[in-house]
């Protein structure tokens, strides 16, 4: 019987409800309201009118929050009446709060990367790799990651434009339709179209398709960072690209390729390379030679520092060496061909390096960095060539890549008056071009411009048209992945504002009918053996698998043109022996696409740890004889070209060269991108090398540039966090890890602990030997765990709130700039067994569960930061302010600040994971609303059963799902045949601080370096603890 | 009607008068003063008119606790970020002033029931302001453990209440601990306080004049009389809280302690640090006692056959011995830092006197370390305005020495990737400057309104006070055992 | 008359004492009562749009709860029905086609815009609750939300407060059913002793054993 | 009712006693106030000797000797601080370990979830009985000291009043067996005490 006390009689309101109104209303933009009414309806979960700090499933609340607002108003003080809107209609597919995969890829300039996509009441929330994929593991990288973000970043380009006035779709429609009308008549004169590098075989089908009805159109292709496309084309045939094997290769010789950098090359050759770093099996070898410290250099066994315009003469030199010891003459010729500009090298380790490539012959790699000079590229050929490498560890493929004109061509013919109308779909030439090429004012020069993209940028401000770009996850398409395969690229949810899609603009113009799926299934049918009509089952299996099996291009031997080769490497640039500049390919930002992205702004570079900004990276010795230290103003001019940045000193940079990343310092495009970083896109010239050579270089007398670093401190202070020996240590005594606590007190414990009963027990191995440090744990960490971001000041003030960083340590055993090593260490939430966050917890908000796991309840915590005083790891994040709620640059208002989060984002939360407030700690959970929702299918998989019985449904954690070298290992340590526990018993597994006795549940696996005893300075390679223990006597 | 605005003092005390012999024990009131005088002489300054500077300096104290307050509201309204606290360093200021009242309180609690326990009697007419000082520094201490939390609103979730979470406090924690250690510190001292002020305020009410202070006072005083009977159990309860009050200090040391030594930092995770919180605090807190009596001397002529310069004397040795002792202490970290041969240890301390935390250690060490040793001398001790002068470095010193505790520890724990130096921000010094003046203006308040001398105890010890016929030896004793 | 206070003076700190016991008392009980879930949330009845009654459908159509909320078995929300699932039954040349009563399910069918139904049983953001590792394990929709199938118009009949949900979770067997049982809301056991003996078969033979620590709520 | 002529240090007038209070009231006590605590130590013992037993003496400090002379008995304040202290521990110890060890044991820093991990319990427990036991001891000395009373006939004697953070009083209430205005007058004048007063009662308010 009910107590009739509270019977609510809400006030009646009118039959048709009024919340989709409000919510529009609340949106301030019908059409997003709109977009959203028609995709999702929300399900029975709670939407909580008091809008409280901790909010879950803020998807729905962003529903309700407008009536139920009404709500409190009308009730006063009563319970505030909030509301549960169900389907009209059932919707195909949908489960009301269960997640949902579907199979799609993001287009990249690399290669499409294969995903499976999360939905959650039909918005995606999660990006995971596609394992199913050849090409590959299940891996994703930073950029994949961070995508979620791209989509509801609420800084996007919201509507159509025309000459900066708002345009509706039916004026696009026409503008376009005329432009084709117009072409039909003359079959394209004046029509140029400028397109990115997107690997998708729709666009080439259309392209080819437009090309036949408009024999005149100019088709320009343009990236910002381009390959070394045209050489290759040269030296192996039209098309025709190489590929590498990693896992068949002993010798790995990197002339400044940073090729581990998945960014770079796509995610299999970091996937090939890991496999080979086990001491216990045939351990590779890996060379660098480069100007900076990348990721692959990090790796290295030996590296070797050059300036990035010499490596041409370091590869020469080598080449010659190699014909020499071979008698291979070609090789020797084409080196002969080579006009040194008379630099010399250690020749004890050219001699190291050849020896050892020609002992590995034809089990070597030599490998130019993607954006060398042609000569470079001919030359390790050639030596690849020379060693027997191609055809076993060097191959190549044929590529469905059609040669196009070029942006200087396009320049050219603007200059030249022919172009009349310009569409640039997607790409950004007006920051990226070279400066000399002066690209805004010859846009500015052509009648009619359009520009699709995803923000009103650069070009945007002087094209006619800006046309929204749809996100990857609003649109049909298609893509091939690095090894060709093709993939699908499939709409998640419709464009939150409109965005249209490349293809759609193709389409029209091709005169095709654009509807949904039908352009890409037009291509894919093209691709049947028939080559007419595709059956529903392939489709549809070739969308639920994410790519279409066996249309990878063919692996064959390449045959290497020697004529063309040798004029590749005549065609070396003369090389001054001033200042160079080497332009990075940002790890945040990518050459610019991503600046609009705050998860990747505040992910910090792999090298430098430096967040919300780029820096102009100089050697110490140079900054020593610069007069400057990290923040004072550098000048760079050349070529009558001149850009003003602030430098950092970067330790392992070789001398009389500046390195610095492209795609920073845009201005008036989103509050996001204000004040970051410098642009450097202006030194570069039409070459579009890595790297400027001749840089007059002058310190400015300017107040110094505040950088702000994740990590102020360098290097380990003599004490063995990041553990690493060599493989002859390693054989010496495999436990050479763990030995190393030294003279540390052994622990010991005083009382017996109370027995954790559960038959799951969490663990985690994390192998330092493997992993690359390439941020793509801590996005997938960020996205998966509603962290939010906090800015650039507050991370000045040690206010991160990343849940997983990475350590990066230098070290050298002789504390010499040539033998520096880099040694990145992922640090988590140790999950110890007995915490000492815990016991100084005054209010019991983080204490321990059955299965071992150190529990953080939020709702409990009150902020006392006692916990994360008493962490010795410092994992714990503060709410210092209430970050997901203010606005970061008004944090410090108070009560004044605005109230609330960009109504997008709240689409992109994940419903299982708690949004924290302000005064709340937190801190890596090992992802347990996975570890729930498995062991709740479980639960309800066996019913009326015995529950232990039933298996385990498989899962991972989000930075070991989406870490690409398969460092991170996770499951139940309680199961001798888990991959954690058969990790652990590895020889070369330690704890961190195991003197402290807190037996943490994550352990770490030393890396191993496998350096060649006839190198110079072998003995200095694998000893960063050497220093350590050497401090530790002192 | 006694007058007592016409009390007049002797100026030509010589503190280094020759007709103190060293055999015998120098008197609690100079200038054979009776009982009738010492009465006017403390009720004067109760009685007597407002003084302006007492105006003026309260509005000053006043001004800078509002200050503080506002700062406060603020930090609550907009998170605890707007202090420079940061990782590592989660806690920097607020658990610094918190410890360094804490510790200050101290000598304040020690002064009165330990000194008394020991018969201590030159210690009678600074007991009753040095227990104000005690109450008034938890109080200003306590301020922090209250609002350094992220969630103030939620800070019920410290105390044992059953509630329909079913959830319950964690009782190992340190903090915790805390929480009713300075609960029953500020219960027990402001007892102490207050009763032993009991027939002093008697007697404000028997002199009263004006309606109000017959009212208050009367209220106050809960009609005391002054029977034997009354004496009997008053004395008995002076024992009893003295007794309890000496075990306190220690067990609210002990705790404050534990919350560095229970952690497994280096820097703090050490057993030494009870008693270096020990030493540290009467050290501080006699340094306090120093800088409020002296100028109370200066600014009531009266007071200076009452506050001897014997008994300064006295405190400064008192001074000296625990400024020796945190000499000690100091030494002793470090040679048990180097001793452990553990890398994270030496490196603690290493940083804290090379790192970026080297100017502010290196202050403290050379304030105590140096400091109190001038007290050796007794040309320093005798030379007031010297004590003074000293008193208040030491403070300094010891202000310092808190900071470099709990900031340079923080900032240079285990991981050097995680290291961050920490810098106050403005809400930091104006909370902090806020809690001096609240402490201030009680003080201030203190003076004014109650006897800031133990009437009855100095009376009782006055010669010829007592029975000549009686033979006990000292006041209390019969009932004490 | 120099007696500054009066004589009733005397008798004040003892009246203070006594009021002091008579009126706190009574506050103390009552905010340990009043402001706790079990008054403040149970018997929350709001008006519905609709005066849809679980008693007709229920008790005397002896409808099933998985008609309506059809997904509870499979998902962690227990769904409302979408009005497609009313119209099925009242579409036109149905059941009541043309009742007033019915008239927002038809606009809402029309113009496709969802009924909003008032929220009665709510959980803090922070707390995670499944429905469907529930139902499966024995625990029976009658536990959490009462006699539904005696209300007309519902109402919340339980706290929903952690400490209620934790006497669960330390003790199921006070509260598993056999799986047969789940959904019928008439089942009661013979005596708490049959219940405690049934419960207790079920949780060693099921190997039921729910979370009592934070993490498997809160996170 | 005015008392000017109420006091004339040092002279007597043989039955004619000052009066304070009230002379419609009943006589509540004859007081009495003596230059040194010699002279009134002195008088409790004559006093006692005379058999009278309802009298109070009033001192501006404890003064030594006198209690014992009264034969009063020990404070009993000790013994209450003892049971509350003891009490205390019992109530600290059960509120920590109930909640933790039995209603809601949680696993917290590997410690034990039984009395092994008795340390962890202790600072409070410390704590807590200190506070208790300081609360008995005032409370109690309130209570024993029959406080707070803030209306008492000895205030109509404004001498008293007025005086006694300086003088020492002596009162023999009217209630004694022994009681006799005149017998005691002498006696106590004898004993050389001054200001003898006869004490009424005030009258009730509102006369």
């Amino acid at each position: 019987m009910p107590p009739l006390k509270k019977i609510f009689q809400h006030p009646a309101r009118d039959a048709k409800p009024t919340l989709w109104r409000t919510q529009g209303e609340r949106e301030n933009s019908p059409e997003f309201a709109e977009s959203l009414a028609r995709e999702f309806s929300t399900d029975a979960t709670a939407i909580d009118g008091k809008g409280s700090g901790l909010s879950r499933r803020d998807f729905t609340k962003l529903m309700g929050a407008a009536t139920a607002l009404t709500g409190i108003g009308l009730t006063g003080c009563r319970r505030p009446e909030a509301h549960l809107v169900p389907f009209t209609k059932s919707a195909e597919w949908t489960i009301p709060g269960k997640y949902l995969y579907y199979a799609s890829s993001m287009p990249t300039p690399v290669g499409a990367v294969p995903l499976t996509v999360t939905t959650t009441d039909g918005r995606p929330t999660k990006i995971e790799g596609n394992p199913l994929h050849p090409a590959s593991n299940g891996a994703t990288d930073v950029f994949a990651q961070a995508s979620i973000l791209g989509l509801y970043d609420p800084n996007r380009a919201k509507e159509i434009t025309r000459n900066s006035a708002k345009a509706s779709r039916a004026d696009l429609d026409a503008f376009i339709a005329q432009i084709r009308s117009a072409a039909v008549t003359n079959g394209g004169g004046g029509l140029a179209i400028l397109v990115g590098k997107e690997n998708s075989p729709t666009v080439e089908r259309l392209r080819a398709e437009i090309a036949s009805q408009f024999p005149k159109l100019l088709w320009v292709q343009d990236e910002a960072i381009p390959g070394n496309h045209a050489v290759f084309d040269a030296l192996l045939g039209a098309g025709v690209r190489p590929v590498y094997d990693f896992e068949k290769a002993d010798v790995i010789l990197s002339l400044g390729s940073d090729f581990l950098n998945p960014s770079e090359s796509g995610l299999g050759f970091a996937k090939g390379f890991a496999k080979r770093r086990d001491p216990k099996g045939k351990m590779n070898r890996l060379y660098v030679v480069e100007n900076h410290f990348s990721l692959t250099g990090g790796m290295a066994d030996h590296r070797l520092r050059v300036r990035a315009s010499e490596i041409g003469d370091f590869t020469a030199t080598l080449a010659k060496a190699i014909g020499a010891k071979l008698s291979n003459s070609s090789l020797s010729g084409h080196a002969a061909a080579y006009s040194s500009s008379g630099n010399s090298f250690d020749p004890a380790w050219i001699k190291g390096v050849a020896e050892d490539l020609i002992a590995a012959k034809g089990n070597g790699i030599v490998i130019a960095g993607s954006a060398q000079t042609d000569a470079v590229q001919a030359l390790a050929l050639g030596i690849n060539d020379a060693l027997g490498n191609l055809g076993s560890t060097v191959n190549s493929v044929q590529t469905s890549a059609k040669p196009s004109a070029s942006l200087a061509d396009l320049s050219k013919a603007i200059g030249a008056g022919s172009v009349k109308t310009l569409l640039i779909l997607e790409g950004n030439p007006v920051l990226t071009a070279p400066a000399e090429l002066n690209f805004a004012n010859l846009l500015a020069g052509v009648p009619e411009t359009l520009h699709l993209a995803q923000f009103a940028d650069e070009t945007s401000k002087v094209t006619h048209w800006h046309v929204p770009a749809a996100h990857y996850l609003e649109r049909w398409g298609d893509a091939r992945s690095i090894d060709g395969t093709i993939c699908p690229v499939q709409p998640m949810i419709l464009p939150l504002w409109n965005g249209i899609s490349s293809l759609e603009i193709l389409a029209a113009l091709a005169g095709e009918k654009v509807d949904g799926p039908s352009v890409v299934r037009a291509t894919f049918a093209s691709l049947g053996k028939d080559g007419s009509t595709v059956s529903d089952s392939a489709w549809n299996e070739f969308l639920r698998n994410g790519f279409a099996s066996g249309t990878a291009w063919p692996v064959s031997k390449p045959a290497l043109n020697a004529s063309a080769a040798t004029s590749a490497v005549q065609s070396a640039p003369k090389i001054s022996k001033d200042f160079e500049v080497v332009f990075l390919r940002s790890s945040s930002v990518d050459d610019g696409r991503y600046s609009g992205n705050s998860w990747l702004q505040e992910t910090p570079d792999f090298v430098t740890k430096l967040v919300w900004d780029n820096a102009a990276l100089v050697s110490p010795a140079d900054a020593r004889m610069l007069g400057i230290k990290d923040g004072d103003w550098l000048k760079l001019s050349a070529g009558g070209q001149s850009i003003e940045a602030a430098a950092m000193v970067a330790p392992g940079h070789v001398d009389k060269s500046i390195s610095i990343a492209l795609g920073y310092g845009r201005k008036g495009i989103s509050h996001v991108m204000e004040n970051v970083g410098f642009d450097a896109y202006p030194l570069r010239d039409s070459a579009k090398h890595c790297f400027r050579s001749g840089v007059t270089v002058k310190p400015l007398a300017k107040d110094s540039y505040t950088f702000v670093r994740s990590q102020d401190y360098q290097n380990m202070e003599g004490r063995n966090l990041a553990r690493e020996g060599t493989l002859a240590t390693f054989q010496k005594s495999p436990e050479f890890a763990s030995e190393m606590d030294g003279e540390l007190p052994k622990p010991t414990s005083i009382y017996p602990n109370p027995p954790l009963t559960s038959d799951l027990q969490w663990g985690l191995s994390y192998d330092l030997n493997s992993c690359i440090g390439c941020n793509a744990c801590l996005v997938a960490c960020q996205a998966e765990n509603n962290i939010p971001i906090v800015g650039k000041d507050q991370i000045r003030r040690g206010r991160d709130m990343a849940w997983i960083r990475i350590d990066r340590w230098f070290s050298s055993a002789d504390h010499k700039e040539e033998n520096l090593e880099m040694i990145p260490m992922a640090i988590m939430c140790q999950q110890c067994e007995s915490a000492p966050c815990e016991a100084v917890c005054p209010a019991n908000a983080t204490v321990h569960n059955e299965e071992g796991l150190n529990l953080m309840a939020y709702n409990r915590c009150i902020g006392t930061r006692y916990c994360a005083n008493n962490c010795p790891w410092k994992v714990r994040r503060f709410n210092w302010f209430d970050y997901n709620e203010r606005p970061l640059d008004e944090l410090y208002y108070g009560p004044l600040a605005h109230k609330g989060m960009a109504e997008s984002l709240k689409l992109s939360k994940n419903p299982n994971v708690t949004v924290r407030m302000r005064g709340v700690m937190e801190k890596c959970t090992f992802c347990i609303q996975r570890i729930e929702e498995a062991k709740i299918s479980r639960s309800v998989k066996a019913g009326a059963s015995d529950v232990t019985k039933t298996p385990l449904p498989a899962f991972k954690t989000a930075c070991q799902q989406a870490c690409p070298s398969e460092s991170i290992v996770f499951g139940n340590i309680n199961d001798p045949k888990s991959a954690v526990s058969e990790a652990k018993a590895d020889p070369r597994t330690y704890s961190s601080l195991a003197y402290l006795n807190t037996r943490p549940r994550v352990t770490y696996m030393a890396r191993i370096r496998n350096p060649n005893p006839a190198m110079p300075g072998a003995d200095l390679v694998g000893a960063a603890n050497r220093s350590a223990e050497q401090a530790q006597h002192s | 009607m006694s007058t007592p605005s016409t009390v007049t003092t002797n100026e030509t005390v010589d503190p280094g008068a020759p007709d103190l012999s060293v055999l015998e024990r120098p008197p609690q009131v100079l200038n054979h003063r009776g009982p009738l005088w010492v009465t006017d002489a403390v009720c004067s300054i109760v009685e007597g008119k407002t003084p302006l500077w007492w105006y003026a300096a309260i509005t000053f104290t006043g001004s800078f606790a509002a200050i503080g307050g506002a700062c406060i509201l603020y930090m609550i309204c907009t998170g605890v970020g707007v202090w420079g606290s940061n990782s590592p360093c989660f806690w920097a200021w607020d658990i610094t002033n918190f410890i360094f009242w804490v510790s200050m309180a101290h000598a304040g609690s020690l002064i009165s029931a330990l000194l008394f326990l020991t018969r201590q009697k030159w210690s009678l007419s600074i007991s009753r302001a040095a227990e104000a000082m005690t109450v008034f520094a938890i109080v200003c201490a306590g301020v922090y453990p209250a609002i350094h939390i992220g969630r103030v609103w939620f800070v019920w979730f410290l105390f044992p209440v059953p509630n329909s979470y079913g959830m319950w406090p964690n009782f190992s924690s340190p903090l915790l601990w805390d929480v009713f250690a300075v609960t029953s510190y500020l219960t027990v001292s402001s007892l102490f306080w207050f009763a032993g002020m009991v027939p002093d305020l008697a007697v404000l009410r028997d002199r009263a004049t004006t309606k109000i202070r017959k009212f208050a006072y009367g209220i106050a005083s809960l009609g005391w009389l002054g029977t034997a009977r009354q004496w009997r159990h008053f004395e008995m309860m002076y024992v009893v809280l003295a007794g309890l009050t000496s075990v306190l200090v220690v067990t609210v040391t002990s705790i404050v302690a534990s919350d560095c030594a229970t952690s497994v930092v280096p820097g703090w995770h050490a057993t030494i640090f009870p008693f270096y919180f020990m030493v540290g605090a009467v050290y501080s807190g006699c340094a306090a006692v120093l800088t409020l009596l002296l100028p109370l001397r200066l600014i009531y002529p009266q007071l200076r056959d009452l506050i001897t310069p014997s008994q300064i004397d006295k405190v400064c040795k008192l001074l000296l011995l625990m400024g020796s002792c945190v000499g000690y202490v100091y030494v002793f970290e470090l040679f048990n830092a180097w001793y452990s041969a553990n890398p994270f240890e030496r490196g603690a301390f290493w940083e804290r006197f090379t790192g970026s935390s080297a100017w502010y250690a290196i202050t403290c060490l050379s304030i105590n370390l140096t400091v109190p040793q001038l007290f050796w001398f007794k040309a320093v001790r005798r030379c007031l305005p010297l004590v003074f002068l000293l008193a208040i470095l030491c403070n300094v010193g010891m202000w310092f020495e808190r900071f470099m505790i709990v900031t340079s520890t923080l900032t240079h724990d285990f991981l050097p990737s995680s290291w961050k130096d920490f810098h106050p921000t403005l809400v930091d010094i104006l909370t902090a400057t806020g809690t001096l003046g609240i402490f201030f203006t009680l003080f201030l308040l203190f003076i004014r309104f109650v006897p800031i001398m133990s009437m009855n105890e100095l009376k009782a010890a006055l010669p010829g006070s007592q029975p000549d016929h009686s033979n006990h030896s000292q006041p209390s004793t019969g009932e004490a055992h | 008359m120099s007696n500054f206070f009066p004589r009733w003076a005397n008798w004040l700190p003892l009246q203070l004492l006594v009021c002091g016991l008579v009126i706190g008392g009574p506050i103390t009980l009552g905010i340990w009562y009043y402001f706790t879930p079990k008054y403040t949330r149970v018997g929350y009845q709001p008006d519905q749009p609709v005066p849809f009654s679980h008693a007709l459908h229920v008790k005397q159509l002896g409808m099933d709860c998985r008609y309506c909320h059809s997904f509870v078995e499979v998902a962690g929300h227990s769904n409302l029905p979408s009005t497609q699932t009313c119209i099925n039954c009242h579409g036109q040349g149905k059941i009541l086609p043309n009742s007033p009563r019915l008239a927002p399910v038809r606009d809402s069918w029309q113009s496709g815009q969802p009924i909003p139904w008032v929220q009665i049983h709510r959980l803090p953001d922070y707390a995670y609750f499944n429905h469907a590792v529930h139902v499966n394990r024995g625990v029976s929709c009658y536990s959490c939300h009462g006699a539904v199938n005696e209300m007309s118009v519902v109402y919340e009949a339980e706290s929903l407060s952690m400490k209620w949900c934790l006497d669960c979770h330390r003790a199921p067997e006070n509260f598993l059913r056999p799986p047969s049982e789940i959904f019928n809301m008439n089942w009661h056991p013979a005596s708490p002793e049959a219940q405690r003996e049934l419960g207790t078969k079920f949780k060693e033979e099921w190997k039921v054993n729910p979370p009592v620590s934070c993490g498997g709520c809160h996170h | 009712m005015s008392d000017q002529t109420s006091h004339i240090r040092g002279r007597f007038h043989g039955h004619h006693l000052p009066v304070a209070g009230s002379k419609e009231e009943p006589l509540y006590a004859i007081g009495a106030r003596f230059e040194t605590p010699d002279a009134l130590v002195h008088a409790v013992d004559r006093l006692r000797s005379e058999g009278v037993s309802l009298y109070e003496c009033f001192t501006p400090y404890p003064v030594h000797g006198l209690a014992e002379a009264m034969r009063l008995p020990k404070s009993l304040l000790a013994f209450l601080v003892l049971g509350g202290g003891v009490s205390a521990v019992l109530i600290a110890l059960s509120m920590e370990l109930i909640p933790s060890c039995v209603i809601y044991p949680l696993v917290v820093d590997g410690k034990p979830l039984n009395l092994d991990a008795l340390p962890q319990y202790i600072p409070i427990v410390v704590a807590l009985t200190i506070m208790i036991g300081a609360v008995t001891a005032v409370v109690g000395m309130i209570a024993l000291g029959g406080m707070p009373r803030w209306n008492n006939p000895m205030f109509a004697w404004d001498l008293f009043a007025k005086d006694a953070s300086r003088g020492f009083f002596l009162a023999v209430e009217a209630r004694d067996r022994k009681f006799s205005t005149s017998a005691l007058t002498e006696l106590l004048h004898e004993l050389g005490a001054g200001d003898i007063t006869a004490i009424h009662q005030e009258a009730p308010e509102g006369k």
